[in-house]
């Protein structure tokens, strides 16, 4: 990697010609932030801008292009019968890329089922998120190591966790942010809207953030709300702000500027991610029951990755031996996950008994004892 | 056969779905509402073709909250019609806990019965299908303890035909279970036929040496058992209970002055659940004629496992033999 | 009565002068829709007019009197033993005769525990509100004789009722109205956001009514949000306003046209009555443990009748005569309900067992049995 | 008594009181939420003056929305707080059950152990005090039924004083029911002394004939028909099981080995309740000791009624003492 980091700020247009271009809101297509068009051309936002060094850009699109990797490799090991199943985050690599590389180490992610980006983002071993995924455990990672809480199933419900987790780090007078994911069709859920009220009445530093992938399984997102998502947060007396969530520059410059809100005391606000689920809802799903094939072909041309290799190719950010060593990364990436998810053990049959309780509880010690009883009957039975 | 009587072999999901298309044709205040019941039919395909075949004013996409969806079946009800909604799996019915308990259960009697909730919730539930967290877990319990409700679960297609028919002609809320693992069973469905009643317990397998009662997926198990342990020469009588809320007690009661021993089983834990009601209630009406106390068979006072232990947690053949042969050996 | 309605109408000032002084939004005071001053002056407003008759103004100002006189007889009667409870709506009057009589027989109300105005407007004698504050039923009136839901205590339950009844008149495509009342504190549930939601996305003829009374038991509106809640609405994608709530001419002109433009398909609307609790906030509660008295004498300052009244006299529009008969009917109701509740019966044990069910329970009635059996044990020990 | 000891005659509401402010004293990550918590001190004023001495960010009024409070609480007890959260009424738990049976029974579980979650939810339940709709009900087999959560009921202020210690220094959640019409009962309550385990039962009155089983406001009638037998000669042994979730099976197996009859009392519908699981399963362990069958006395399959029926609704003096005959007549 030769290119230095004037060379990559010198091609930045400026910003008064493009800026037309990168926004026309209309009625039901309102302001986006973007600083990346789908055709990898740099343009500038009035309020939102980013100074990032080439090795930065190619960080991102290291990001991008190695969860993608671990995500198809997720959705084989599926097929393949390894993963129950598997929740692609297919098209919103910018999203999650983005944002997660806007936080600090000290800032707390709490996530849906669906962060695999985020998670990468946080140093999550990749292997760790397919437990629940292969019936081996419901996550079980320890969400403190790397400030990266659990998957959480249950639609919305972590938006509230997020909140009283950021109520605490205002009690301790940290500077800490704190991030929540939540989907289109969560912004529907009573928790959400309560998790809005919370945080604006405390005043709490979390940041929501919004991927709108256009669909909760089967359901578009005019079945959750008739006005775009972002504009929900003003009437709790938080901003949001809709950002291309297919530009990861411009989801990680907005996902800052929240988190920074957020850390000086400025309270929550609401990041809408305009994105698109490329594939299915999850592999259970059959999307072409409710979606025509041409709007994914719609967005495909605005595909995250491939909008930042136009970019990086165009102003000569990254060069071939970048893009043949990235392929080899993924390679090995993938091959790291299959062979972590084909090794991975069944837990023991006795885990059923375990962490239940943290203090204990009788009934819980006399079904772990008859249960062991029973097993060793039929240990016997077979001598 | 009597003349015009329509007999088909259907798997359950088939077997609601004819059930579910039948009260759209008949009645036109019945609705489907809930999360993907439209063009998709649902994650199981429960609801598939009734968007297309009666439009998105009878089949409802909801918004994505479960107790928006209950609370606005209620206000449908009040206004005169009778939604059938669907909660996606067993895992998500907890966000609309709030709207059934206090309010759907609780309007008939606070009007003194001037109104009447002719709402039908509909859950996928229990384990046995390798799923994620939330996916598999029978909640039963939490909803028969509540009174204004009712509470059933086939587990036959017949049934799975019958009881939606006549849960959504019922006046009052009804839970239907349905056992989702047996959603491809196939079994005769007789449409023409005329059901018996909605809350009464039937005799799936007769027997004289002990009752088995369950309910739903498990009676599959039972029927298994019972035939195991006939090839051991002990004649085991297996109760399809169908009806959580009300129990036929009577029924129950009926079988076990027969047989002197009792087993339920249920894929709930077994703490706090529906066979604690069973083996309270038939021990006391029955407590001279049972050679051995009731026993359950039931889910452990755990979480619902990871899939790759549900196996061992799910009440299977082996544990429910275990129990018969602990029953006999009183 | 003599004043013709011509006289009635003749007094009204000119809207230039007076609409400077009546709305003056400032940052915690946003714009409040106001037709009549505190001190009794009628003033324009650009956006809602009103145009009564002397006998409907009279007719206001009787409906809001009764209203008062019939909560206070209930506290009353709370204080000597014969209710249980009372939730008094004691200072609004306005907002609740205002919405109430902004009405067709044929929109229908789902109330919360306090609407004993909108009650009233509705045609439901009195008396029946009092059964479950007297602990014979739990509301038990029937709701379609007046299109008047039971009480929900529940806070917010109502208002998904009320949305999904909505949906209801949408779809026989009537062209009546629901309208759904709650609480500030309310705003806080769930339930209230997913009413949104859903009366948004289904278009349904539904009016919020919310009754900002500055408090939630013992907390200020503060610990609820930190915007003026009718903001709450536009980013669900419908308009909201703040009325003046302690002004009935605003109230009843504000709903006419929520009302208006939920029947003509418009869709939900939210209302904010900004009024105050100037009592307890039931007879159980002791608020001089949270509030300060000069607050009530604040508010006592804006009470809803006695700016009716300031404008009925300064205008001619009512002579001694109609508050002499008023004052006489006033003490004539407060009789009625006083022998009515007084000499309601207790109901019957067997009660306990009726209407669980529509279509019966074999439990019950085997309770039902044991039940009967066991009272009549007593009976016999008795002889 | 021991130097250094500290007995005083308190009230129930005043021993929750100090049990708080002792451990907001003591703990700098105890918190206290809830709606009206803070100046007014909670509807029952458990939490009089708690907010004056430590302060808003410690005694926390919340917005009205129940979900919201346990939801921010998981929230802050991941960041190592221990909440304790008031639900104002019983009814009012309703909105917040998916969070607190989704998410905070279940949270330690899906990290394999390393997340804890100290919140405590107090909940004062059970009528009795003339109150209209949703604030008399007595839900707890809707917690204990459900795997990660402990159930626990004081029904005397030494054991509210102290239950509430442990619940508090529990990492478990804990439910913390509280037993509303006694709140002004007023005992000894012994601060500097060793509390015995959390979810032990306990012999409140010793006797030899039966068993009465009961827990929070129960105890008290329990109390005094025991002493009515006693006048008859009848020797009824009183327990007062403080834990519905776990239930101290050993300890009322230990009871009912000697008395050989069994009736469990509780406020909550008999159908699916605390006596059915009890019934079951000491039937199970004591099957050749009893002399009759479990009976149980509890609340009918009904919403609880308007209160100028509650009297006949409850379980009351009487109706104990008719089970308690009914079971000596075996
Ligand atoms: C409370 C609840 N209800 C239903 C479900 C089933 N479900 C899982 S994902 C999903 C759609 C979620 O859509 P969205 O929030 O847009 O997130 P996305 O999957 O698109 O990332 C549904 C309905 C659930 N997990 N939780
Ligand atoms: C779900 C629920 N939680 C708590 C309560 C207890 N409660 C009754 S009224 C009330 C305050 C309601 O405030 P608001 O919505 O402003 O209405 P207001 O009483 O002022 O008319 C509370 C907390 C309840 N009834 N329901
Ligand atoms: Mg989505
Ligand atoms: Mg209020």
């Amino acid at each position: 990697m030769t290119v230095d980091s004037t060379a990559a700020r010198k091609p930045r247009r400026s910003s008064s010609t493009k800026r037309t271009r990168a926004k026309q809101p209309t009625a039901d297509q309102p302001e986006l932030v973007q600083l990346l068009t789908p055709e990898g051309e740099r343009v500038e936002h009035p309020d939102y801008s980013i100074d990032l060094t080439p090795d930065e850009l190619r960080g991102l699109y290291r990001d991008m292009v190695l969860t993608r990797r671990f995500d198809a490799e997720a959705t084989t090991l599926q097929r393949q019968g390894e993963l129950g199943l598997w929740a692609s985050l297919l098209g919103q690599e910018a999203a999650q890329i983005g944002s997660g590389r806007a936080l600090r180490d000290d800032d707390y992610v709490f996530p849906t089922y669906r962060e695999h980006g985020v998670a990468w983002c946080r140093n999550v071993d990749p292997t760790n998120l397919l437990g629940m995924f292969r019936g081996v455990n419901n996550g079980g990672w320890d969400p403190s190591t790397n400030n990266f809480h659990l998957y959480t199933i249950v639609i919305g419900s972590q938006t509230l966790h997020a909140t009283g987790y950021a109520m605490g780090v205002a009690k301790d007078g940290a500077d800490s942010a704190v991030i929540a994911y939540f989907g289109d069709g969560a912004s529907s859920q009573g928790d959400v809207a309560e998790a809005f009220t919370f945080s604006a009445v405390y005043n709490a530093p979390v940041v929501f953030f919004c991927q709108n992938n256009q669909w909760a399984i089967s359901e578009p997102t005019e079945r959750q709300t008739r006005v775009p998502l972002y504009q929900r947060a003003q009437g709790y007396g938080f901003p949001g702000v809709r950002v291309d969530g297919n530009d990861v520059l411009a989801c990680l410059a907005v996902t800052r500027a929240a988190l920074e809100r957020a850390r000086s005391g400025q309270g929550p606000m609401l990041i809408e991610a305009f994105t698109y689920r490329m594939g299915a809802h999850t592999t259970s799903d059959d999307p072409t029951k409710y979606r025509a094939d041409e709007e994914r072909e719609l967005w495909e041309a605005k595909d995250p990755i491939l909008r930042l290799r136009a970019y990086l190719a165009a102003e000569n950010l990254a060069d071939e031996d970048f893009f043949t060593t990235l392929e080899q990364e993924s390679d090995a990436l993938a091959k790291r996950v299959r062979d972590a998810v084909r090794s991975m053990p069944d837990p023991d049959n006795m885990a059923i008994f375990e962490h239940i309780y943290a203090d204990g509880h009788a009934l819980v010690d006399e079904e772990r004892a008859q249960f062991a009883a029973y097993q060793a009957s039929f240990a016997q039975e077979g001598h | 056969m009597a003349a015009g009587t329509t007999v088909e072999k259907l798997s359950i999901v088939k077997a609601i779905n004819a059930s579910l298309r039948k009260s759209l044709e008949t009645d036109n205040k019945v609705l489907i509402m809930g999360e993907d019941v439209g063009k998709l039919g649902g994650v199981f395909r429960v609801t598939d073709g009734l968007q297309k075949d009666f439009g998105e004013e009878r089949v409802i996409d909801t918004p994505l909250a479960e107790s928006g969806i209950v609370g606005t079946a209620i206000g449908l009800a009040l206004r005169g019609y009778r939604p059938v909604v669907e909660i996606q799996f067993d895992g998500f019915v907890f966000p609309a806990y709030d709207q059934i308990v206090t309010q759907l259960a609780k309007m008939h009697a606070r009007a003194l019965g001037k109104i009447k909730m002719p709402v039908v919730i509909r859950i996928p539930y229990g384990g046995g299908i390798g799923a994620v967290e939330h996916h598999s877990e029978s909640p039963e319990a939490l909803f028969a303890h509540v009174a204004g409700l009712k509470c059933v679960s086939p587990s036959n297609a017949s049934d799975a035909y019958w009881m939606m028919q006549q849960a959504i002609a019922s006046d009052d809320p009804v839970i239907y279970f349905e056992p989702k693992r047996r959603y491809h069973d196939r079994s005769e469905v007789n449409t023409t036929a005329i059901p018996g009643p909605l809350h009464a317990a039937r005799v799936e397998v007769p027997g004289s040496d002990l009752t088995l009662a369950a309910y739903g997926p498990m009676v599959k198990v039972c029927r298994d058992a019972a035939a195991a342990a006939a090839e051991e020469g002990k004649s085991i009588e297996v109760l399809d209970l169908r009806s959580m809320s009300p129990i036929d007690f009577d029924g129950i009661e009926a079988s076990v002055r027969k047989t002197r021993r009792l087993v339920v089983v249920h894929e709930a834990p077994v703490f706090y659940g529906a066979g604690a009601e069973v083996a309270a209630r038939i021990t006391e009406r029955c407590f001279y004629h049972l050679e051995a106390p009731v026993l359950r068979v039931g889910g452990y006072h755990a979480p619902y496992p990871p899939s790759r232990l549900e196996d061992e947690y799910l009440p299977g053949l082996d544990r429910v033999l275990d129990a018969v042969d602990r029953a006999l050996a009183y």
